[in-house]
Parts: structure tokens; C-alpha cells; sequence
């Protein structure tokens, strides 16, 4: 075994991870809170990534566009909300899968049309082209470390807000007990509607943030979506201490597996078998990763109390 | 001498920190109605849902007709003759009165594989829960929409459902909840009538009901069983005074 | 219920307007394209290739007009069929031709040919066609989807690349891709990394290079796929170290796209195909400038220098039978002959009706400001088949 | 209907009708556990990929007969909806919906996956199943219409008698409130399962169709927004209603095909439409037009 690998390996697995966690902190809390099945959250982090990448293109700056790209996805997320989303809270989750998916149809054919088929994308300036050595001969591209920091911090925020702030007070109480928030009385749309809209943020800071190195296309959403859903359901909804555990252990899983399956495989199988089952098995690792949690715990890993 | 019909020992559940059943005991007798009392949060609908199978407990067991049923499932127990009703009406209510009631009945006529014959054109399965309905009183709304019931009528189908599963014994999770006096003093008189054909216990807030009622009452606190009589004693208990009944 | 009933016949009424095609004084063509989804890109440049031959042809053959009706198959082989269904059996066209993707054509194809119509693939190079499923009606104006991997292996002996480390999205046309390079590169295979096609990120497979250290990096990433990965593989520093090739990743129609992010490190990159918009042909010298006009100042891609020869093509056949349509026979003779000015020259068919065509290496280059992909000295395939050729039984 | 289409006298209506009814079947299926057992199934996909690959394996190792390709079809799509049940109808809700759309994703990547099938290319059918029958030949396009029309009409016709059943009283109880059905005596674990491969393997029927019908199966039949589409048409007929799936069918493909034909870009119309759909007309179409007949 490789250990440079290995350890260059883990690294981007933790950095798919951080990603994804940005993703789903915001769909769990929705969900946790709203009750609402947001398919479209996927569409908030493409919406991060045009924005980003228009912004960019207009400023002609990395960190102006990208500055101003936050408080857009805030007034994105909430002019959402306030249009469709606010309505679909008291509907049931078959409503609310459909209505959302509506709006990914939407966005996804407005974003090709204003976009085109090509997408658009952000070209990182040059001071941040190039790989940092680490220790052990470890190679990273610098802009990768800058994801894997402003992630951590936007973690570390997030998780500041949330245990330390009056909000964040109401929010933890929100995903354990609705009623008791709205018992309260609490402006329980005010809370609903910023909710939304840290959740659009969060989705449009990772849609952001990866655009330099995926660039953007319409239909982006999508397969981060489902994932964002595979990490949450495996945290235990509304959980966000779940939904950080599951998202980097979705995202090493994830990396690990498409780096190493084929040569785990090698050692019991000739090497044309393993190369055709490899790439088969390493795209379904994540499903069935969750398969089997739900199998023994049907509410995920970390349940929030009163679920 | 009466046989004892449920036996409960050293029941123990924990959620977290706190400690929901405290190591309870004790027991119904064959043909009496035994009531639980207690403050909020004493711990009762969580024993009712641990006597139903729907939680299981931590530790300690749960005798039924002289058998261990902590290892039963919700049905399995159900079908043994131990069956509970909700405090929150829990009926089907897009379903009619009648179809409610038939829910329970086809549930004791063994497995519901029967996938061709219309169960509409079932005649037996609607004149056993025509029987029901009559002795709930409730024959007159058989075709009304569940949903469309008053509460009072909702509560005493809430009953019939139970009772149509032709059980040895109901679990009947406060069956006054929401009513009005007079509502009250009717259901009383209904389970009064019902009196020695099924073992119940009763877990109520409404006193009057319960002493009216009930043949012994064991009082819970924070899990624990602080008294256990006949409502003479209890009513004379000073611990139960101070604990509860005072406060009331 | 019967509501419903009721319900749908208006609309299955208002469906069946009576198309107005009784008269055969039209050539009907139906062009089955993906013209939505971000895999349209391919397809509106094949579109455009159409419309400038129908524009060259004067938009007639042998007296009789020509019409083109479009139809999009949304990437979706079950759609794709249906829209060939409503061309066959509904505008009743003469012609199917289009399709860009293989597993589209393989859904669409028995559809024209079992209506005996021809069918005549502008793009998609599904191998079965060339080989067991090889049909008296169906032509390929392109070419067989191993090919041009073919070319490239023996593009990449040329340029002297012994270790290759290859890379390719996890579906059909990457393994075929595979298949084709392998027969013809003559160095050492390092790694054959298949990746998801949901991936986007090749950071695994980047520090996987590094640690390989190869002569050259072969990728097939068509479509949304390639700007990620140039940028990712410029971002790792790897375009200044191991030089990176490609079948099917920079074309015509992508190239502006590049140009406009100012990726300058694919400047030099090298792949291989049939065609280039400086080939030295008559045709091509018509073609090109009139697609440039056509199509927003950019050059065509091979997808349109294609579509632009599936109808010239067409109409040779058309003329072949003096216009008569109900000549099949004519037709497919004409077709056969392919007595036309194509953009590669003369076009010869093979029996199994595949082209038997030069492969040329293709370097980006930037000229007058433009980027284009530009010809790199003699064929490095000659008069080339596909290898299959022989599986036909025609 | 199978005389509207064939009157019409054109061949490309006669398959018009027998892919909505081939889209049916699978709708009815999926009507069945949703809209009567509150399963929300987002792999419904699956098992029409199931029964779609089992004649196009089965056909590319040269086995066409239909007494071989049916049963496994349909025993296949019936098996795997026991294995995918029994895991994921260990939970609930939202769980419920996101287990089943990992298992088609799964299945999508694996069908995706194996290249001696077609990997993402697909297979072609060269010849559709065979019943040795000289006047019953799928290869006639009449042939398949009426054997899909009769398939459907006994598909509405087994969910009918299915649902109004005792074993359809239960799915339908456990639907309205499943603790309930527990403790007045029913296993509901069990009832679901059960109801859950019956859905599967008429799921497979219509896959098996779809094989035949369109002569060649791909990944794309597995992807995860066919599974989408298919929960939309039964919402738009009218969930747990009978004639709901084949209504919800009808409109959904008319109006995808309609729409399609006047713009490429039609999803932007068909996106607000579905969230209209969803926000002003509950109880699909079946819903809407009693609201218009008035009560009853």
C-alpha cells in the first residue's frame, strides 16, 4: 500500500465530505424544522455556483464575487421561500417531493436557456494554482486546503450559531420539538423563513466554493442532492452533529472506494473482473453504506430526541 | 379466590437520563378494573404502551393470563387478548363506524390474506361489528364516516375497536380524556356495564370516574408505585395527599 | 371514470390533425437530435451542419424540395424512439438520420428500418451496426465508435508515449474508447481508470498520476466532463509535467467555450479524428466559412461536418433515382456510390456502409485569435474500416 | 379505448395508446402501495427495469420464449421486491421514500455497470418474446396494443378486487393510521410486504411490456426520474382511486408530448405546472372533476 496515496486519499475524502456537509446541514435543518422534503435544495447549490461564477466573470475578482454571492443566495432562498415553499409546509411529504421537483425541472431548463449547454465557470487566479507540500511527501493543490478551511469555519459557525445564540437555541429546539417552538411563541414564520434561507447559504457557499474545480452546469444539483439526502438520512434527520459524522464518513467512503476498491478486488479476482466490478461497486458504496444503517437503525445514526 | 390476570414486575424504562417506570409492581385481578393515577408526566402512557408491546421495556416482566408476553409484538398481544385503547383518538377515518369496528374483528379471524372477495359483501364480518356497535351504542352512526363523528362518539368507537377484538382484558388509556361531565358520566356507566365481562385497567384523570370505577388504584409518581389499594385507602393515604391528590 | 375517456378524446382528436404530406414532390428528412438537456451542445452544432448543406443543396435534389423536420429526443432512448416513431409512422419522412448518442440510435434505429426507410447515423458510431446488425438501409456518415481511439493510439506511438495512464467516465463509449486505444498503442497501459459518471471531481485520480508518472494522460471526456477535468488537471500542475491527450474532449463545439475561460493550457493538446475544419478539400473550404456564418462565428465541429455529409448523402441517393422515392433499390445504389463532394473528400462506403476514411492528428491551436483544432501533418490512419467490417454479412 | 386508437387509422396513434397503457400498468402498481398503503415508493423504477432486462438478457443469451421470459420476469421483479421491502419497509416516512431511491440508485450504477448487458448503451431486442402462437405475434403492432390493453384492463381489475378485499382493507387501514392496526391485532409488517412485491411484480409485468414494446432496454428505464414521474401520474389521476393511474398517465404523457412539440425548452412550462398541480388541484384530476360535478 501507497501511504502518500493513502494519505492524499483521505484528504479529498474529507474535503468531499465537508462539502457535502454544507449541503445537508441545510436540508436537515429544513427538514428537521419545516417538516419539508426540499428536493430543489440541490438547486440552491447550483444557484450558488452561477452566481459565484457570474459574479467572478463581472468583478473580474475570485473574493468579490464570491462575497457577493452569499447575501444573494440569502435573498434567493428567501424569495423561495416566501413564493412556493411557505405553502407546502402544512402539506404532506408526497406534496412537497413533487412541488420541489417541479422547481428542479424549472430551474434546470431556466439555467440551460440563460446559461447554455456549455455551463459557465470560474478560473482560480494564479496565486492560488499550484500544490502545497505536507509532511510525508503529501502533495495538495492549494485551493483545496483553502475548501477544507472555509469549510471547517463555516462548520465551526454553523455550530457556534446553533449552540451558543438565542437562534440557534430556537433552532435545536425547532428540530426536536416543533411544537414546543411554536408553543413559545415564538414568530415561528420569521424563524422559518431565516432557516431557509442559512439553508440556501450553506448550499450556495458549497456550490460556490466547488465551481472553480466541477464548474458549473445546469443539472448540477442533482447528484449532490441525493447524496446531501443519503448523508442526512444516515445521520438521523435533523441532526446536525449526525449529518456532519455521516457526510465525512459518506465522503471517505466514497473517495476511499473509488481509489482502492479495484485493487482490493485484484487480491481475490483476475484483474479484468476487477476493473469491470471496481467502478460498479464504488458508485453504489454510499447506497448501500445506507441501506445497511437503515436496515439496523431505521432512523439513522443519531435520531434528534422526540422524532 | 381470583386469579390474577396481569402481573407486572420490576418494570423498568429509561429514556436517557430519566426514568419513566421505576421498577413497578403489580397486578390485575380476573373481573376488576384496576386504575392508574397520577400526576403528569408519572410515567402512565408510557406503561400502557409497554403493556400493549409498542415499547419495550428496559428490564423486568410483564405476565398476562399466566404467561411471560414480554417477547410478544404489538398484534401478537393483541391476539393473546391484552388490548389497549388511545388517550388521542386513533381510528381510521376515512373508513365508516362499521368498517372500523370490522377492522378489529377480522383481525381475530386469523390472517387477512384473503385478496378476491369483496370484504363490502362480507355479511358475517358486518353482522359481527353490527354487534359491537350495538352494544357500544353506537349502531345508528354505523355508516357515517369515522371522521365525521363528534368526539364523544369518536371516544366510544375509540372503545368498540378495542372491545371488538374480543379481548380477556382492555388497556384503556384514559377513555374520559376531552369530554365534557356529562359525556363522562356516560362512558362511565358503560364501562360499569361492562364490568366483570373484561378485566380492565384504567388509566384516567377524571376522580369521580375513577372511584366510581375502580375496584383498586395504584398511584404513580415519577414512575414509581407510592400506593396501591382499594379507593378507601388510597383516598386516606397521606403520601397519595401530599403527592397528588393535594395538589389536585 | 368514463369521464376520462371523454376527457382524452379531444386531445387524441387534436393530436390527429391529418399531417398534409400525401404528395411525394417533398424529400422528407426526419432528424432525430438532442437538442435540450446540457447534452444539446453536440446537437445544436449537428443541427446547424444540416441546415447549411440544406442551404448549399438550395433546398432541393433532383427537382424535388427538401424538407428537414427536427425532432428532440431529450437524451432519453425511450423519447428518442417515440419521436422516431412520429417521423416514420406520422410525417411519414423518407429519411431518419441525426442521432448523436449510441444507445439513442441502437433504441431508434429498428423503428426505421423495420418501416423500410433509411436510416443514416450522423454521429453515433454504435459498433453493432458495423458489424452484426449491419443493414441493406443503414449508413453511417461518421464513422465506428472505435476508430477514432484507433487513431489516437497510433497518433500517441507517433509522438513516442510509452507509459499512458487512461482515464474514462464508466459507460459504454468509455470502455469502447478503451477498446480502440488498446489496439493500436503499442507502449505500456499504467492504469485504465474508469470513473463514475456522476464525477466531477478527479482529485483521487489526479494524486493516482502523480504517483504513476506517465508519458502521456489519455482522457474521454466529452461534455460537461471535460471543462472540469482540464481545469483540475491544469489546477494540479500536471499539463506542465505529462501531456495530456484526448478522443472527443475538445471539438468544435466546446472550443469557444474554452476560449471564453481562458484555459490556455489546452493550447497544444492533441487529438485525433476524420475531420478538421482545415482539411484541404473543396467542400470543406465551402463549408466552413458558410457554417461560421451561420452559427455564431464558430467553427464547426466534426458533429456538423457529419450531419452536413448524412445529407448530402441523402441527396445523392435522391438524384441517383432521378427523384423517385419509391426506387429503393436507386437509392441505396446512389447512396452506395456517394457521389458527392463530402467535406473529407470522396467518400467511400465500405459494405457494411461505414466510411472507409484517413484519421488525422489535430492540435488546438490559436489562430488569428481564434482557437481552432488544426490538422498535424499525414494521416495516421489510411483508409481506414472498422474492425468489425468483417462481421457484416451484407 | 382500443377501438379510438386503431379508428383513428394511424399506426403512430396505436402506439401512442399502448405506451400510456404500457405507463399505466406500472402507475396502477405504484397507486397500489402508495395511494392505498401510503408506501411512497421514489425506486418504483426498479422493478420496471427488472422485468425490462429480464427479456432483454434473457434475449441476448437467445432465449425468446414468453414461457420462460414472463415467469422469471415477473417472479424476478416479485423477489427483489422482497429483498427491497423487507429492508426498507423497516422504516418510516421520509426514511421510506429516500431507502427506496437508493436502492434504484443502486440498481441504476449496477445496470450501468455491466458491460456484457449494454452498460449505458442498453440492449436491443432483436425478436420479442415469443408465445409459439401463429395468430398471437407481438411483432404485430395490433398484436402488442390489444395484449397491453388486455393487461391493463386486468391490472385495474385485480387492484379493484385487491383493494376492496380484506387484505385491501388492512393496506388501507395501515395507510390511516398504522399503530392502531398493530395493536388491535394485525402484523402490518407483514400485510405491507406482502402488498409491496404484489406491486413489484406487476411493476415487472409492465417492464416485460415496455421490453417488447420498445425492443431494446436501457439504464435510463432505472433512472431515478422515471420513478419521479411515475409518483407524479399517480398524484395527478388521483391517489388511491382506481381509474386515477391511467388517467394520470394519459395527461402526463399528452401533455409532456404536446408540450415537447411546441418548445425544446418545454420543461420550464411543465416545472410550474407540476407545483400548480400540487398546490391547487389535490386529489389529481379524479379530485378536480368532482369539485366540478359538485358533491354527490
Amino acid at each position: 500500500m501507497d501511504y502518500v496515496l493513502l494519505a492524499e486519499q483521505f484528504f479529498n475524502g474529507f474535503q468531499l465530505g465537508i462539502l457535502l456537509f454544507l449541503v445537508a446541514a441545510g436540508l436537515t435543518l429544513i427538514f428537521g424544522i419545516m417538516d419539508l422534503v426540499n428536493l430543489a435544495h440541490g438547486t440552491l447549490y447550483m444557484f450558488g455556483a452561477f452566481f459565484a461564477a457570474t459574479f467572478v466573470q463581472l468583478t473580474d475578482s475570485l473574493v468579490f464575487g464570491m462575497i457577493l454571492t452569499l447575501p444573494t443566495m440569502l435573498v434567493t432562498g428567501i424569495i423561495l421561500e416566501l413564493g412556493v415553499l411557505r405553502t407546502l409546509y402544512e402539506r404532506d411529504h408526497l406534496d412537497q417531493v413533487l412541488a420541489t421537483f417541479g422547481l428542479i425541472i424549472f430551474f434546470n431548463e431556466l439555467f440551460l436557456i440563460v446559461w447554455g449547454a456549455g455551463g459557465t465557470g470560474i478560473n482560480l487566479p494564479s496565486y492560488l494554482i499550484g500544490t502545497s507540500e505536507l509532511p510525508g511527501g503529501i502533495s495538495v493543490p492549494d485551493y483545496r486546503i483553502v475548501i477544507i478551511i472555509s469549510g471547517l469555519l463555516v462548520a465551526l459557525l454553523l455550530y457556534l450559531l446553533v449552540s451558543k445564540t438565542r437562534i440557534g437555541m430556537l433552532i435545536r429546539a425547532g428540530a426536536s420539538n416543533r411544537e414546543m417552538v411554536s408553543a413559545l411563541g415564538i414568530n415561528i414564520k420569521l424563524l422559518f423563513t431565516l432557516v431557509f434561507g442559512l439553508g440556501a447559504v450553506l448550499a450556495g457557499f458549497a456550490g460556490m466554493i466547488i465551481t472553480p474545480i466541477t464548474q458549473a452546469e445546469s443539472g448540477m444539483g442533482e447528484g449532490m442532492l441525493i447524496l446531501a439526502f443519503v448523508v442526512i438520512v444516515i445521520g438521523g434527520i435533523g441532526s446536525i452533529k449526525g449529518a456532519f459524522i455521516a457526510a465525512i464518513l459518506t465522503g471517505l467512503i466514497d473517495t476511499m472506494g473509488r481509489s482502492f476498491i479495484d485493487v482490493a478486488l485484484m487480491s481475490f479476482m483476475d484483474s479484468v473482473a476487477a476493473e469491470t466490478a471496481g467502478p460498479a461497486i464504488s458508485s453504489m458504496l454510499v447506497y448501500i453504506l445506507m441501506a445497511v444503517v437503515l436496515a439496523i437503525k431505521p432512523s439513522g445514526l443519531f435520531p434528534p430526541k422526540g422524532a | 379466590m381470583t386469579e390474577i390476570m396481569l402481573k407486572v414486575e420490576k418494570l423498568v424504562k429509561k429514556f436517557g437520563g430519566l426514568t419513566a417506570t421505576d421498577s413497578l409492581d403489580f397486578d390485575v385481578r380476573e373481573g376488576e378494573i384496576h386504575a392508574i393515577i397520577g400526576p403528569n408526566g408519572a410515567g402512565k402512557t408510557t406503561l400502557i404502551h409497554q403493556l400493549s408491546g409498542l415499547l419495550k421495556p428496559d428490564s423486568g416482566s410483564i405476565q398476562f393470563d399466566g404467561k411471560e408476553i414480554n417477547n410478544l409484538s404489538a398484534p401478537q398481544r393483541c391476539l393473546e387478548g391484552l388490548v389497549r385503547s388511545y388517550q388521542i383518538t386513533s381510528i381510521f377515518k376515512d373508513f365508516t363506524v362499521l368498517n372500523n369496528v370490522a377492522m378489529s374483528i377480522q383481525a381475530c379471524e386469523g390472517h387477512s390474506f384473503r385478496f378476491w372477495h369483496s370484504a363490502d359483501k362480507d355479511i358475517s364480518l358486518a353482522e359481527k361489528a353490527m354487534k359491537v356497535l350495538i352494544e357500544t351504542k353506537l349502531e345508528e352512526k354505523a355508516n357515517v364516516l369515522a371522521d365525521n363523528l363528534a368526539h364523544g362518539e369518536q371516544r366510544q368507537l375509540e372503545i368498540a375497536m378495542a372491545i371488538a377484538t374480543s379481548p380477556k382484558m382492555l388497556l384503556l388509556d384514559e377513555p374520559m380524556a376531552g369530554m365534557g361531565p356529562e359525556e363522562s358520566s356516560s362512558v362511565t356507566k358503560f364501562l360499569q356495564s361492562m364490568k366483570y365481562k373484561y378485566t380492565m385497567l384504567l388509566i384516567e384523570h377524571d376522580m369521580n370516574a375513577v372511584f366510581a370505577l375502580a375496584d383498586r388504584i395504584t398511584v404513580l409518581v415519577y414512575g414509581k408505585s407510592i400506593a396501591c389499594g382499594i379507593p378507601e385507602e388510597i383516598r386516606s393515604n397521606k403520601e397519595v395527599r401530599a403527592a397528588y391528590l393535594g395538589n389536585g | 371514470m368514463l369521464k376520462k375517456f371523454i376527457l382524452a378524446a379531444p386531445i387524441a382528436a387534436m393530436l390527429s390533425v391529418p399531417s398534409v404530406h400525401a404528395n411525394d414532390d417533398t424529400v422528407r428528412v426526419g432528424i432525430n437530435l438532442t437538442l435540450s438537456t446540457p447534452a444539446s451542445i453536440l446537437g445544436l452544432n449537428s443541427k446547424a451542419g444540416f441546415e447549411v448543406a440544406l442551404k448549399h443543396l438550395g433546398g432541393k435534389v433532383a427537382g424535388k424540395k427538401i424538407e428537414l423536420i427536427f425532432e428532440d429526443n431529450q437524451f432519453k432512448p425511450a423519447i428518442g424512439k417515440q419521436k422516431s416513431e412520429k417521423l416514420v409512422k406520422k410525417d411519414k419522412v423518407h429519411f431518419l438520420t441525426g442521432f448523436i448518442f449510441s444507445h439513442i440510435l441502437a433504441a431508434s434505429a429498428p423503428v426505421g428500418l423495420k418501416a423500410g426507410k433509411f436510416v443514416i447515423s450522423s454521429n453515433a458510431g454504435h459498433s453493432m451496426f458495423a458489424g452484426k446488425k449491419c443493414h441493406k438501409n443503414f449508413f453511417n456518415s461518421a464513422w465506428e465508435n472505435t476508430q477514432t481511439p484507433m487513431a489516437v493510439g497510433q497518433m500517441l506511438n507517433n509522438e513516442g508515449v510509452k507509459k499512458l495512464y487512461i482515464l474514462a467516465p464508466n459507460y459504454a463509449a468509455g470502455k469502447q474508447m478503451i477498446t480502440g486505444l488498446t489496439r493500436t498503442f503499442k507502449g505500456k497501459v499504467v492504469t485504465k481508470a474508469l470513473t463514475p459518471m456522476s464525477q466531477r471531481d478527479w482529485s483521487s485520480d489526479l494524486s493516482k498520476i502523480k504517483a504513476a508518472k506517465p508519458d502521456g494522460v489519455f482522457v474521454f471526456y466529452p461534455g460537461a466532463w471535460g471543462p472540469a477535468f482540464f481545469t483540475q488537471y491544469a489546477q494540479a500542475g500536471l499539463h506542465k509535467t505529462i501531456p495530456l491527450y484526448n478522443a472527443f474532449s475538445i471539438d468544435g463545439a466546446n472550443l469557444p467555450i474554452f476560449q471564453k475561460r481562458n484555459m490556455t493550457h489546452l493550447l497544444g493538446t492533441m487529438n485525433a479524428n476524420f475531420w478538421a475544419p482545415d482539411l484541404d478539400t473543396p467542400a470543406n473550404k465551402r463549408f466552413v466559412p458558410a457554417f461560421k456564418k451561420h452559427y455564431k462565428g464558430q467553427f464547426p465541429a466534426h458533429y456538423a461536418a457529419q450531419a452536413y455529409d448524412a445529407l448530402m448523402l441523402i441527396a445523392a441517393g435522391v438524384r441517383a433515382a432521378k427523384g423517385d422515392l419509391s426506387n429503393k433499390d436507386a437509392i441505396r445504389k446512389g447512396m452506395e456510390e456517394a457521389d458527392f463532394e463530402s467535406v473529407r473528400g470522396k467518400i467511400k462506403f465500405g459494405k457494411n456502409h461505414f466510411p472507409i476514411q484517413n484519421f488525422y492528428a489535430r492540435k488546438v491551436v490559436n489562430k488569428n485569435g481564434q482557437w481552432q483544432l488544426s490538422k498535424v501533418g499525414d494521416a495516421v490512419l489510411k483508409n481506414h474500416a472498422p474492425t468489425n467490417s468483417a462481421e457484416c454479412k451484407l | 379505448m382500443p377501438v379510438i386508437a386503431p379508428a383513428i387509422g394511424q399506426e403512430f396513434y396505436t402506439d401512442v395508446f399502448a405506451r400510456i397503457m404500457i405507463v399505466t400498468i406500472a402507475a396502477i402498481s405504484l397507486n397500489f402501495i402508495m395511494g392505498y398503503g401510503g408506501m411512497i415508493s421514489f425506486g418504483h423504477a426498479i422493478f420496471v427495469g427488472i422485468g425490462g432486462y429480464s427479456v432483454g438478457i434473457l434475449a441476448s443469451h437467445g432465449i425468446e420464449s414468453a414461457y420462460i421470459q414472463w415467469p422469471i420476469g415477473i417472479l424476478m421483479s416479485g423477489l427483489f421486491a422482497l429483498i427491497i421491502g423487507a429492508i426498507s419497509l423497516r422504516t418510516r416516512g421520509v426514511y421510506f421514500i429516500m431507502i427506496t431511491l437508493a436502492f434504484a440508485q443502486m440498481m441504476y450504477f449496477l445496470s450501468v455497470s455491466v458491460e456484457k448487458y449494454g452498460s449505458d448503451d442498453g440492449l436491443t431486442i432483436d425478436s420479442r418474446s415469443d408465445f409459439g402462437l401463429s395468430f398471437f405475434d407481438l411483432n404485430d403492432s395490433m398484436t402488442m396494443y390489444y395484449l397491453a390493453f388486455v393487461l391493463m384492463i386486468s391490472c385495474l381489475y385485480i387492484n379493484f378486487r385487491i383493494v376492496n378485499s380484506r387484505f385491501g382493507r388492512v393496506l388501507r387501514a395501515g395507510k390511516s393510521n398504522n399503530e392502531r392496526m398493530t395493536t388491535i391485532g394485525y402484523p402490518t409488517f407483514r400485510y405491507k410486504l406482502v402488498a409491496f412485491v404484489i406491486a413489484g411484480m406487476m411493476c415487472g409485468l409492465s417492464g416485460l411490456l415496455t421490453a417488447n414494446f420498445e425492443d431494446f432496454v436501457s439504464p435510463d428505464m432505472l433512472f431515478w426520474t422515471f420513478s419521479g414521474e411515475l409518483i407524479f401520474m399517480v398524484v395527478l389521476g388521483g391517489m388511491g382511486t382506481v381509474m386515477g393511474p391511467l388517467g394520470g398517465a394519459m395527461i402526463f404523457l399528452f401533455l409532456s408530448e404536446i408540450l415537447s412539440n411546441i418548445t425544446d425548452a418545454w420543461h420550464l412550462i411543465f416545472g410550474p405546472f407540476l407545483i400548480l398541480v400540487v398546490l391547487f388541484a389535490r386529489g389529481g384530476v379524479d379530485g378536480f372533476l368532482k369539485k366540478y360535478e359538485g358533491p354527490k
